[in-house]
């Protein structure tokens, strides 16, 4: 494996005394596409609320290049190159698409924004023919696929996506996978959150499997089937562990 | 209401039973130590805690944020003394009167001000209180306008030839106390009742609330209806315990002092409430020590209680009630 | 319990400015039927919903329930009759309430006739919210909710409140259930169970369903008949298999 | 007859063109902080007692009177913005009412504090009538109205088109996603506030000379008069406001001209409860738009 | 008497916070300036005099609280207060109850003296002349003197405003008076055009305004703005006559008529040494309010001095028969615990206020 650029160690954080994360520990190497799964309520969500900046941390650091950046808001995450796409609606919704994606862009510079929309548009013509569209008044898969488009416009080194796929129509679906491993394709490293388990372990290197907010398993989508990561879910072990014990 | 109030609610009950009567009790001793003046600001307390309980059914429990608790309680006071003035009825006439023509007018009034959303309806709210004053200065021939109406009799209840005043400042003590647990009682027996539970559906999410079937615009209208009947029986208190009534009973000042009650004590909790009413008139009288810093004081108390305590005082009464438990 | 489809909507249209979110779209469900709702984002699927359970007013056409003509209520005035409730895209929920109370409060108004009763103490009404709060411990354990019930709401995951969303809609057990994609961001195991609960719901209790669902397992699995959107019209409708062989669908929705 | 309509008309718009620039700061600070500001008029009267005192103790001249007066206002709004209105972003609606009603008492008390509760005599501007088309105004008015208009179309093109402005917007829409596009949350809040408070003292220092008292309490009037404006403008939008505002000035002027002078101030409320039950959302727009 | 560390004990009642703070600023200094002159000379029978404030906020509850407070917590034995009338009635039946002297020194509803000393209330008392009084006083001068029969009315909307404008038109037939247009404007309004282009219109040929000192510069310069300044006075009672004022709008304020319990322009030297130590002492030119306490608390020494004690009893009934030289003239009190006093009459000449007279009138009560 190549060296670890995102190192996670023994992170503890949750929601005021709340501990939802206990004792993450994770190694993501520089242009890895790692699918984060999990039963509802794994702390899936609140992982990359975390790593963004989001939560109270109580314990365990995050490094990302060699950087201390555990202590870090969520602005000067952005700065470092991560960006998040947050689970359900996240949009300025009496905007129009095209405000929205000028506000994602709010941190790069006047000339950049220009040729980055420009450059989404072509990705999702959808959001092309709705620019001018309230995005509060499209459908929901349509709000998804802008919001998506609104992180991969920063460019970031670092993507941590939570679930793009819901709502979304199997066809567009495939659009958006399609652009997240084109995107990291060209290097960026991607977390991705799924509960759509079969798409996920399709496109990602790395599965990390999330249960009561500790890792319980991780490895290659190939080496774990599909019962087996149902099984996972349900009760933390497989099948062949819970037949040793007997 | 939290989990951890609504399990409070089921599991604190035994030790709440003998904390309240110890409270009542101690209400009832309150004059053989209290002074006068302390008694005053007592009662001051206990009239406020009415129509505090009609806002807190609005704001905590249903959501509405309303300024227009200063406008009933300014029709239930001016209910009062003309009744009393003009006609001279008995003090439960003029009361039940009040409550009955603040409830009546905040229907026409709710109609078209609840289909407003957030500050659309706060600045309603308001101005039902502005316009309330400007009839109340201008009407003359029914108010006196800007003169007031003074004079007004000390509350006597007439039962068959017999009548009997309530005089002095321990005698209108015991009336109020009584009038306010009755109501705190009432208060207490909606939000318990599955209505309770509605209107707290409506407060959370309204839209959700219409598609699983409570009927939000008629509990909406119930809702005003009782809170403005509250605040107008709270005026005809007033009126009857200050004798005198004028315009500047239509004042955003009552508005403000009902809201910082409700939300100081904790807005959603019926002790709340009452912990918030004795707490307030407590601290305006606690700081005439100091007239000229009085506002400012008071000014960052408010301040303190948004950022320090953003849920009232009812937090801390939950620790000490969970404190006591342990202890048990 | 053939006869009348529970649900009749016929040339149904509803126009955003110069959008046409729903163009003329007839369907029917019949009694005791799970029927499939699906197209592509933007097809107008949740604007149909919002038509017939009256949070959209439509433009045009008609929607019968039960035979009785609805079009044109409101929400409020449908949600009360009891006899259709709906989900929503966007979950939500009472945030600060536990997730308990968040089911009671979704069965109240149907175990209380009218709302003067709903301020009564005595113990009747004691007992009805007793007997809510019964089935709503059945339902938290089926939606896999049970270590969390304490927990406000509004605190809870994603995919956690979607359940309760779902959980809510068996709550006063209606004719007539529409979900607005009530899988998605639910985990694979759970699907299984919510789609054993809608089955149960089916055949136990009669409930007829209108299931608007991008899983595509799930409604082959699940419906007999699925009608599909596109651009605000009806594209196609049949049997699942139809639906999954037929190439404009194919084209629009399914891709390649 | 027709005489006194129209000069009644153009006394409303003088009235008005003052209500606006103290409404717009406030709806600004609405669209953004999502709270209204019962502090608004405070610091209106913030402005004319620093003008007043740079007059007054230091005999300066009017204009330089003006500087010192926002300045002043804008020092104090940069300590209430940061130890008050940033915390109060996101915080729910009773927070607001509660944290600015806390300032409006504590700004408006510490100035009796320290200058006495007595009115003050404001002398400086330019008050000499001067006739225009025919009405006589005095010449501050003029100057009232020409500064009502650049603050306009300065503002809307800030808003419209600059990054400040649309990030302006995007606060008052969604927070949380403000975090995830970086935009700092805090630092807008803090120079909405600066700039609207800035605004009302603007107005405050402008509409001393004609309106020659000077005293603590006179903010209270203010804000109670820019309530219904910004509602009716629609909360968050810059046009609607210098509308309203308008509509108001020219509402109230033929009210007290033909109904009476103390209806006046019921003009206010009472337009807005007729407006609101027509158009729920405000005159212009179902939603906030600056 | 109740206190015992042989002082005089005396609660001054007054808005001292909220929006007519200003009114209680002047009174407190000037109550506060006479207890000062009064103790620097001895006391009274050897007592120094205690002000102690409470705050009435302008509210009638907040009135009552406060006297409620200084009668059981400060344990004064005399009360003065509050400026405005409707506090005052509400705190009429408090000292009643309690049996502390109540002397009010700035409210004019007639209302506060017909309920007291023979209309009901023995405790109460008022240094301060009635609505009813000034209304006949300017009225009559306007009409008889200036010949004016048509006015415009343009007076506060407060009691003080209403209630001026209520016993102006009980007169009015008397002089064969009509009014043409009646306003009231709210306290701290500022806009007044409107209204004065309706009076310009009207043909009035007076503007009877009663209210407070704070409008009347505003109201001065609208009407230069308008084009009525010099044409039409403005008569009544809003310090008219203040250098500020008349500073303000020269032209509007010539030839303004105005009846006052006081101001500080009065001629007289007892009044001059006044305006002169307070505005010494306060930075300042005091104003109606502060004349009105600071008297009033002269006016309580001199009946503790005669009455030889800090009894109450003793205390009202010296009171009752009171012989006090103000500085606008001799006080006493009716049996209705009205103090009669002289109203002086000022109209301005030339930019200079002009003493017309000061008159005396007795009240009719109502039977
Ligand atoms: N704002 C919050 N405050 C307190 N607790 C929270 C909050 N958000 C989430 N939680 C708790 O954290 C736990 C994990 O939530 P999280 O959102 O991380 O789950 P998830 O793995 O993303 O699940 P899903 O797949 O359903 O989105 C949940 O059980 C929930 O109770
Ligand atoms: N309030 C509105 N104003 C304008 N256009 C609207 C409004 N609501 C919906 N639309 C438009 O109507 C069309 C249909 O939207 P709808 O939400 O019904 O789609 P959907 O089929 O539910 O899609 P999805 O699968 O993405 O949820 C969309 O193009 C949307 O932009
Ligand atoms: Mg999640
Ligand atoms: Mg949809």
């Amino acid at each position: 494996m190549a060296e670890p650029s995102l190192s996670i160690k023994g992170l503890r954080a949750g929601y005021g005394s709340l501990d939802i994360l206990n004792g993450v520990d994770l190694d993501v190497p520089q242009g890895q596409f790692v699918a984060l799964m999990g039963p509802n309520g794994a702390g899936k969500s609140t992982l990359l609320k975390t790593l963004y900046g989001m939560t109270t941390i109580k314990g365990g650091n995050i490094s990302w290049q060699g950087k201390d950046i555990t202590a870090l808001k969520s602005r000067a995450i952005l700065a470092e190159g991560i960006s998040w796409v947050p689970q359900g609606r996240c949009n300025f919704p009496v905007m129009t698409v095209d405000e929205n994606l000028q506000m994602a862009a709010y941190t790069l510079r006047d000339s950049q924004v220009k040729a980055e929309r420009d450059y989404v548009y072509d990705l999702f013509p959808i959001l092309k023919t709705r620019r001018n569209t309230l995005a509060g008044n499209m459908s929901g898969g349509e709000q998804q696929l802008l919001e998506v488009a609104m992180a991969v416009l920063q460019r970031p080194k670092i993507l941590l996506v939570d679930e793009p796929s819901v709502g979304l129509s199997p066809s567009a679906i495939g659009i958006v996978f399609d652009e997240l491993l084109r995107i990291n394709a060209t290097g960026q490293t991607i977390l991705l959150v799924e509960q759509n388990t079969k798409k996920a372990m399709e496109v990602a290197q790395r599965a990390v499997i999330l249960r009561l907010g500790k890792v319980i398993w991780d490895g290659r989508p190939a080496d774990i089937t599909h019962d087996e990561l149902g099984e996972l879910f349900l009760t933390g072990r497989m099948r062949g562990e819970t037949e040793v014990e007997h | 209401m939290t989990p951890a109030e609504l399990t409070a609610a089921t599991t604190g009950r035994d030790l709440r039973v003998p904390f309240g009567v110890a409270l009542v009790a101690l209400a009832c001793a309150a004059p053989l130590f209290l002074g006068n003046y302390p008694l005053h600001a007592m009662i001051i307390a206990l009239i406020f805690l009415l129509p505090a309980h009609g806002l807190n059914l609005l704001l905590g429990y249903t959501g509405l944020l309303s300024l227009a608790q200063a406008a009933f309680f300014g029709i239930g006071a001016y209910t009062s003394a003309l009744l009393a003035v003009h006609f001279g009825t008995p003090f439960y006439v003029n009361f039940l009167a009040a409550g009955l023509m603040a409830g009546a007018i905040a229907l026409p009034l709710g109609i078209p001000a609840l289909r407003l959303r957030a500050t659309s309806f706060v600045m309603c709210t308001l101005g039902f209180v502005i316009i309330g004053q400007a009839i109340a200065k201008n009407w003359i021939t029914l108010t006196r306008g800007d003169m007031g109406l003074a004079a007004i009799p000390k509350p006597w209840f007439a039962l068959g030839p017999a009548s009997f005043t309530v005089s002095g400042t321990v005698g209108f003590y015991y009336l109020v106390l009584a009038i306010a647990a009755i109501a705190t009682l009432v208060a207490y027996l909606i939000v318990r009742s599955p209505a309770g539970r509605n209107m707290i559906a409506i407060r959370e999410n309204e839209t959700l609330a219409e598609s699983v079937g409570i009927p939000t615009w008629h509990y909406k209208l119930v809702v005003f209806m009782i809170s403005a009947a509250f605040a107008g029986l709270g005026g005809s208190l007033y009126a009857h315990y200050l004798t005198v009534v004028s315009p500047l009973t239509f004042q955003m000042y009552y508005s403000t002092t009902m809201l910082i009650i409700v939300l100081g004590g904790g807005a959603g909790t019926i002790s709340g409430v009452i912990f918030g009413s004795l707490l307030f008139v407590g601290l305006t009288e606690a700081l005439r020590v100091a007239p000229e810093l009085r506002m400012i004081a008071y000014g960052f108390f408010l301040l303190g209680l948004v950022f320090w305590f953003p849920s009232g005082f009812a937090p801390l009464i939950g620790r000490f009630w969970s404190f006591l438990e342990r202890r048990k | 319990m053939t006869g009348l489809p529970i649900l009749d909507i016929s040339g149904l249209c509803k126009s955003y400015g110069a959008v046409r979110a729903v163009d003329g779209v007839d369907l029917q469900v019949d009694r005791g039927e799970i029927c499939g709702l699906i197209g592509p984002n933007g097809s107008g699927k949740s604007t149909f919903f919002d038509c017939v359970t009256g949070l959209a007013k439509p433009s045009a056409g008609a929607v019968k329930l039960d035979g009785q003509d609805i079009t044109g209520w409101s929400l409020n005035d449908i949600a009360r009759e009891g006899r259709m409730l709906r989900s929503f895209q966007k979950t939500v929920v009472f945030s600060a309430l536990d997730i308990e109370e968040n089911l009671v409060i979704a069965g109240q108004m149907f175990t209380f006739p009218g709302i003067w009763s709903t301020f009564g103490i005595g113990s009747a009404a004691r007992n009805r919210v007793a007997a809510l709060r019964e089935r709503a411990r059945e339902l938290i354990k089926i939606a896999g909710l049970w270590d969390v019930r304490f927990q406000p709401a509004g605190k809870l995951s994603g995919g956690q409140q979607k359940l309760i969303q779902f959980a809510s809609m068996l709550m006063p057990e209606p004719k007539l259930i529409l979900l607005d994609e009530p899988m998605a961001g639910i985990n694979p195991k759970l699907i299984e169970r919510v789609v054993e609960s809608i089955r149960l719901a089916n055949t136990s209790f009669g409930v007829s369903f209108l299931i608007i669902e991008h899983n595509i397992d799930v409604v082959t699995s699940l419906c007999r008949r699925v009608v599909v959107l596109d651009q605000g019209r009806k594209l196609a409708e049949g049997t699942p298999d139809d639906i999954v062989q037929n190439q404009a669908v194919r084209e629009a929705y399914l891709g390649g | 007859m027709f005489y006194t309509i129209t000069e009644q008309v153009v006394n409303g718009i003088v009235s008005g063109s003052v209500y606006a620039i103290v409404a717009v700061g406030m709806t600004m600070i609405f669209g953004v902080l999502r709270a209204i500001n019962f502090a608004h008029g405070e610091y209106y009267m913030l402005g004319t007692f620093g003008a007043w005192f740079a007059i007054d103790y230091f005999d300066l001249p009017y204009p330089v009177a003006l500087v010192i007066g926002v300045i002043a206002t804008a020092v104090i709004a940069v300590v209430v913005g940061n130890f008050v209105m940033q915390r109060i972003v996101g915080a729910p609606a009773e927070a607001g009412v509660l944290a600015t009603l806390g300032v409006a008492l504590i700004l408006q008390n510490t100035v009796i504090l320290l200058f006495g509760g007595s009115y003050k005599f404001f002398s400086g501007g330019y008050i000499e009538p001067v006739s225009v088309f025919g009405f006589t105004l005095a010449e501050q008015r003029i100057l009232i109205i020409i500064v009502g208009l650049v603050t306009f179309v300065g503002l809307e093109l800030m808003v419209t088109y600059s990054r400040m402005g649309k990030a302006m917007r995007a606060v008052s829409q969604n927070i949380e996603c403000c975090a995830v596009v970086g935009i700092d949350v805090r630092h807008i809040a803090l120079w909405t506030f600066i700039i609207g408070a800035c605004l009302a003292a603007l107005s405050g220092v402008l509409t001393a000379p004609v309106n020659v008292s000077v005293y603590g309490g006179m903010g209270e009037l203010i804000t109670f008069k820019t309530l219904p404006i910004i509602i009716m403008g629609g909360l968050g939008n810059v046009r609607g406001t210098f509308v309203a505002a308008m509509i108001l000035g020219i509402a109230e002027s033929l009210v007290a001209t033909y109904v009476g002078l103390q209806f006046r101030d019921t003009v206010g409320f009472a337009t807005l409860m007729l407006v609101l039950m027509w158009r729920p959302h405000g005159l212009f727009s179902a939603q906030a738009r600056f | 008497a109740r206190s015992e560390d042989g002082t005089v004990r005396l609660g001054l009642v007054a808005p001292m916070s909220g929006p007519n703070a200003r009114y209680g600023a002047f009174s407190m200094r000037g109550a506060q300036m006479a207890a000062k002159e009064i103790n620097d000379a001895g006391g009274v029978g050897g007592r120094k005099i205690n002000v102690m404030p409470g705050d009435s906020q302008g509210t009638p509850v907040e009135g009552v609280s406060a006297t409620r407070r200084l009668i059981d917590q400060d344990q004064v034995d005399f009360i003065i207060g509050d400026v405005s009338s409707s506090v005052t009635l509400a705190m009429q039946p408090v000292v009643e109850d309690a049996g502390v002297l109540l002397l009010n020194a700035a409210s004019s509803n007639p209302m506060i003296t017909y309920k007291a000393g023979a209309g009901g209330f023995k405790w109460s008392f008022r240094n301060y002349p009635t609505d009813e009084n000034r209304a006949l006083l300017v009225l009559q001068y306007a009409a008889e003197k200036k010949g004016f029969t048509k006015y415009a009315v343009l007076s506060v909307d407060s009691d003080y405003g209403r209630a001026a404008i209520q016993f102006t038109k009980k007169y009015l037939p008397r002089f064969k008076s009509a009014i043409l247009t009646e306003d009231y404007y709210k306290e701290g309004e500022v806009d007044f055009r409107s209204v004065l282009a309706k009076i310009r219109d009207s043909g009035a040929q007076a503007i009877i305004m009663y209210g407070n000192a704070d409008s009347s510069p505003i109201v001065g310069r609208q009407m230069m703005e308008v084009g009525i300044a010099g044409k039409i006075p403005l008569i009544g009672n809003a310090e008219f006559n203040t250098a500020s004022t008349i500073k303000a709008a020269p032209k509007a304020m010539e030839g303004a008529i105005e009846a006052a319990a006081w101001l500080p322009a009065y001629d007289s030297p007892k009044s001059k040494a006044f305006v002169e130590k307070f505005t010494a002492e306060y930075r300042e030119a005091p104003n109606n309010h502060a004349y009105v306490h600071w008297e009033t608390v002269h006016l309580l020494a001199k009946a503790i001095e005669q009455a030889k004690s800090i009894d109450r009893e003793k205390v009202r009934a010296a009171l009752s028969g009171i012989h006090y030289d103000s500085a606008v003239g001799e006080v006493t009190f009716d049996d209705h615990n009205q103090a009669r006093l002289p109203m002086i009459l000022l109209e301005i000449e030339g930019g200079k206020p002009m003493i017309k007279g000061a008159y005396k009138a007795e009240i009719d009560y109502p039977k």
